[in-house]
């Protein structure tokens, strides 16, 4: 009986969740600046959280996801990422759509049930929102591959939750970036629950970073609830990923203190407690922390980026709420290229149906 | 006796198989503790315990793989999907294994399994939760799919699915899982499978409704009614195999048919119902045998969703167009 | 201008395919230096190499998913699964993605995949390899379904659908695989997607085909001629969309219709054409639209696959009952 | 950055190829009757093979996948069962079958094309051959969760390919067995090949056994062409399970000597070098080496054992070709417990079709 095979996972951690520093910071965050964006990026996302929630609360929006407490895997995942690199996300990761230019406008077009809302004007190759839990790790796969076989520079990121790493195509997806050795970063946000399935209900394996071993890929965990550490560990992965080294699977703990979405309650499994404990930990407080305890932040700039963000959220929504519905032919009209022939009597149909449509409303 | 709601009459029905089979197990995601996304198994988690209710990983390939082990051990898995649109995974197990394990082994194996999933459009629910693929079930041999349209169906067919001893696909219509109540008996007694319900007798037209829009074509011919028209309202429930007879019979009375649903036009249960007719009930068409359907068209968000999904008016129109042939 | 074989004309297809567009790329199991378990891909790996011919790892579910990812950064790749019965991983991915990227981003990304099959029974193959799934695909939107019945529209409509824009599941006949050769021209012509075939003009009824059984209609049709009886035959080779007009219109003139496949007779494509009949084709039947086809059960292993098979003496018996209606 | 987690693989190998020992024996291996019974097992499965092969080239059988140089996997792991265990076999695993009382007839009647050959008078539990690859995993996590659930000392075995661990669900099972603990012991017949496909284009991964640790499962790798060191590796790995300590997954390294089956030709893409170089490991030569080295076996009862398997194979030909046809109606009448009443029109509709073709068979 002899050893032929030997892995160790590894765990990185820059911030304390008092703020304080636990291992030596990365370059980038030598500048206050560079520290300063990270910081507006996740306070605007929970600005966005808390009202798209609003929202949906008042029947203006449909069911939404709130990134409650997980600003800093998006964000710090979208820091590490250059504009041509291309984003996998799932429904999760607003914080990272909006980095890369996705307009608060079209998020919420999208989870208001509009289509045009993924027509981003921002980031053209970026993925939609992926709904289908991990059914977007095989997509990032062959994003990756185009790279590579155009030996371009560039890196698909696919960020996953916990839950999706029991999916198939996920590891599907690992073991053929391992084998083709594409450019390709997979981030495991692990905010420790699957809507009620907390992760230890999911998995035996001690941590999500070692589903990397059986891809034969690095895999690496990272304090999610840092910024900093996620932003120096997906850009070490993504800059591998762009040498040709390969890919890696990087996990990032952290915690939903959200519902699930907004049509859920958490409270009907898990305790209040367990979610209190977390607050501690959340992202955006330990950056502040550390932003004012170094002088790069003070209570004027604090209220001046409340309202920055509650003006841009706010301008947004207004924008979102006035657009009028796309035209029903929308539908049938976006399915191909070119609408088959044989398909011209159900864009007919389309039409007339909604003209009936019409009637009803204005007979009401 | 009580008044329930589709989504308690279905809660119901498997406390009462839990209760009676010590082999029925409810699996699926966020089915034990939370009570499912919709708490058609709540309070099952609490009252069989986590070796009854077993919340599993998230994937549906894997526990539709899982309930066809457990199936042929003699176990009766009820696996709950969360949304319509996660069912597609269970496709290759219920073709290449579900469907024919009884076959394949003449009957040494079985697959004893329900699969349970809320169907169709009409809540406004994000992208993927307002599918219907029934008819992409149905044309799975050694299948059951089997779709209920009010709590005292859903009731006695879901009993009737789970004392099956063969795979049954169970498409829950989630636009009505809370609309309105019926009485629901809790004695146990199960209704048919692969037998359609007459649901109003009628003389002028026979209109084919299942799901959802059962209730549409009720009050369409409730309209139709006032108008001096005598439809008759079929609900063929199991789609596949499909009761043949009595909707031959219906049209073969009526000689008029429309079929009513929400998934897409073509290739599916509504296309089967028609081919019925074009072969074996011609003779007794006086009209086109019409379908109201959504459009072969991906299921499109909220905003859109609207004009996708056929309403009553749409009935009633097309149902008039039939009358007007004499 | 050669006779080639079907599966010759897939081959000289991918190879012309490949040489006029760098974007176009084949994939799958085995694909590379085997050239494929029935040879499609011969010869590709040494000519265009292991950038443009990949074997990948063994999933349907991940090669589907790869060539969406592939598709919506423009590559154009065409993706081999080894049998009819190990497609329906592809469902999930078809359904939930490759129909509705162009539709869900407004054509910001869209998905330029095809996925070639060999599908149907009659060879004696192992379980699995015999099936004819035509139905699953047909219905799923945003998603065109095409079955070549001969070398030249193998050729012509596999260089169409490498050409769209859109996604495509091509579905190739085993059976005639090399049962017989055509001339075909490699000359880049493509022909048309969703338009029907007229490959046999006639009279006094028409009987659609498509895959393999075309050239049991075919037969069927010269020995009907001998009879005095004039069948057209039709083959729709794109199921989905379907050529709805050039059916009507040739039934309308014909007033018999007899459809023809392989595949298990309930809630598909044979469905479909007999329901638009039945709604648009109504008065000009002379009778009853009928079905030749499997049978809705599992589709059996080799010993009993010739009585689950329709064949020509099946088409003819048909054929006569209809045209014993006039 | 600190190791949170550390993976050891291990490998087994107790028999050399020359047939001297590398290791300690286990101990039933003390027993030369139990040797001499997995050599009888091997020589029987290769016999068969052999035979299958033939009756395929004269059209007398469809296509099979013969396990030629495999035998030891499928023997070995057979052979560390109970009779009340269930195997979940893929195709290739005649050799388990046949040790667990599946007879050749029935392997005959099913690769001859007719389901009766999967309605096995012995081992009733047992599934049939599974020829979608891995679609069996989790079947064998379902049957290893009746067996907990009943808190039955029972074991699911599921053996597949190499290929096999690329399937999503073969992950899934794992990770399944793994959070759930089950009583499910995975055998992964690693033959190098996936049909034209290597190993190493399968995945970047060093060993399969390392496929497991994302499951959060022990792996362990054997020398799959050494019948003991895979009995003893996989032994060991039921009884833990039987005891309740879990699944395991066992890596057995092996060569597909031949095609991969009869519709194969392997020689499109893999060296005929390499294969002659294989053959010095197979399994039945290596065991043969050590029993004669050993005393326990001889010439004349090499020859008498070649003798009984030949005829027992022929005894078996025989029998399936001499057996008719089952009634077309089979197809329909055990597809549901009972016909539903909708399908009674198409059983007609088959007898129909049935005598239609005994006429035309007849006209001929
Ligand atoms: C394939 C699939 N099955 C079920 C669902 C329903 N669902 C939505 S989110 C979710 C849990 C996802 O958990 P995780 O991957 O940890 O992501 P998180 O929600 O925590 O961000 C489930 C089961 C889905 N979207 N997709
Ligand atoms: C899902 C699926 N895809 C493709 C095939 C076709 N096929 C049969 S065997 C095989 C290779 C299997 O390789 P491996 O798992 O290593 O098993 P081996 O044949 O070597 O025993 C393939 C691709 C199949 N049977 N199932
Ligand atoms: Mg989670
Ligand atoms: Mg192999």
């Amino acid at each position: 009986m002899g050893e032929i095979a030997r892995f160790v996972i590894e765990r990185v951690e820059i911030l304390r969740p008092d703020g304080t520093l636990a291992g030596p910071l990365p370059a980038f965050a030598e500048d206050p600046d560079e520290l300063v964006k990270l910081y507006r990026a996740m306070v605007l996302t929970r600005t966005y959280d808390t009202k798209a929630v609003a929202l949906q609360r008042t029947g203006r929006l449909g069911t939404v996801a709130s990134s409650l407490g997980q600003e800093a895997v998006a964000v710090g995942t979208a820091a590490a990422m250059r504009p041509e690199d291309v984003l996998l996300p799932s429904f999760r990761e607003q914080g990272a759509m909006l980095w890369r230019g996705v307009r608060i406008e079209e998020l919420l077009t999208f989870w208001g049930g509009d289509e045009r809302g993924s027509d981003f004007a921002g980031p053209r190759e970026d993925f939609p929102v992926c709904i289908p839990v991990g059914t977007h790790a095989p997509h990032a796969a062959g994003v990756a591959t185009a790279f590579k076989l155009r030996r371009e520079p560039r890196v698909a990121v696919c960020v996953l939750g916990d839950g999706a790493t029991s999916k198939g195509e996920v590891y599907e997806a690992l073991n053929l970036a391992g084998v083709w050795r594409l450019p390709m970063v997979t981030v495991v946000d692990n905010n420790r629950w699957a809507i009620s399935v907390p992760v230890e209900a999911q998995t035996a394996a001690a941590t999500l970073a070692q589903k990397a071993i059986g891809a034969g890929i690095p895999g690496i965990q990272v304090d999610g609830n840092d910024v900093i550490a996620v932003r120096a560990v997906v850009a070490r992965a993504i800059e591998r990923a762009r040498a040709g080294e390969g890919p890696t699977l990087v996990e990032a703990t952290t915690y939903r203190l959200s519902d699930h979405t907004t049509a859920d309650d958490a409270r009907r499994y898990r305790d209040d407690a367990e979610v209190s404990a977390r607050w501690k930990e959340e992202p955006i407080g330990r950056l502040r922390a550390f932003l004012l305890a170094r002088g790069f932040w003070d209570k004027a700039r604090e209220e001046a980026l409340l309202a920055d963000c509650a003006r841009a959220v706010d301008e947004a929504v207004e924008a979102y709420l006035a657009r009028p519905a796309a035209p029903a032919t929308d539908m049938i009209d976006h399915v191909f290229a070119r609408l088959p022939a044989p398909l011209s009597r159900q864009r007919a149909e389309i039409e007339r149906r909604a003209r009936l449509r019409a009637r009803e409303v204005a007979g009401r | 006796m009580s008044a329930l709601t589709l989504v308690e009459a279905v809660r119901t029905a498997l406390a009462r198989a839990m209760e009676e089979d010590p082999r029925v197990l409810v699996l699926g995601e966020d089915v034990g503790r939370d009570g499912g996304v919709f708490r058609a198994t709540e309070g099952l988690f609490e009252r069989f315990g986590p070796e009854r209710v077993l919340d599993t990983p998230l994937s549906e390939a894997l526990f539709t793989g899982l309930a066809v082990g457990l199936g042929a051990q003699g176990f009766r898995p009820v696996v709950e999907f969360q949304f319509d649109g996660f069912l597609y995974p269970a496709i290759d197990q219920l073709v290449n294994h579900a469907g024919r394990l009884r076959a394949r082994t003449r009957g040494r194996l079985s697959c004893p399994i329900v699969l349970r999933a809320p169907f169709g459009g009409g809540i406004r629910a994000p992208e993927h939760h307002s599918e219907s693929p029934e008819g992409l079930f149905a044309a799975i041999p050694g299948v059951r799919t089997v779709v209920p349209s009010s709590p005292a169906r859903a009731y006695g067919l879901l009993l009737a699915a789970i004392r099956d001893p063969d795979p049954v696909v169970f498409l829950e219509p989630k636009r009505i899982y809370r609309a309105f109540r019926e009485e629901v008996v809790d004695d146990g007694a199960a209704l048919p499978l692969d037998r359609a319900f007459v649901l109003r007798e009628g003389r002028d037209l026979t209109i084919v409704a299942w799901g959802a829009l059962v209730r549409e074509a009720l009050q369409a011919a409730d309209r139709l009614a006032e108008e001096g028209v005598s439809a008759e309202v079929l609900d063929p429930a199991t789609l596949a195999p499909l009761d043949v007879e009595t909707i031959l019979a219906s049209v073969g009375r009526t000689g008029r048919c429309l079929i009513v649903h929400e998934a897409p036009p073509s290739h599916g249960p509504g296309a089967e119902i028609a081919a019925l007719l074009a072969a074996e009930g011609l003779f007794s068409l006086l009209a086109p045998v019409a379908r109201v359907a959504a459009f072969d068209v991906p299921t499109p968000l909220p905003r859109l969703e609207g004009v996708f999904l056929p309403n009553v008016a749409d009935i009633l129109e097309a149902a008039r167009r039939l009358l007007a042939h004499r």
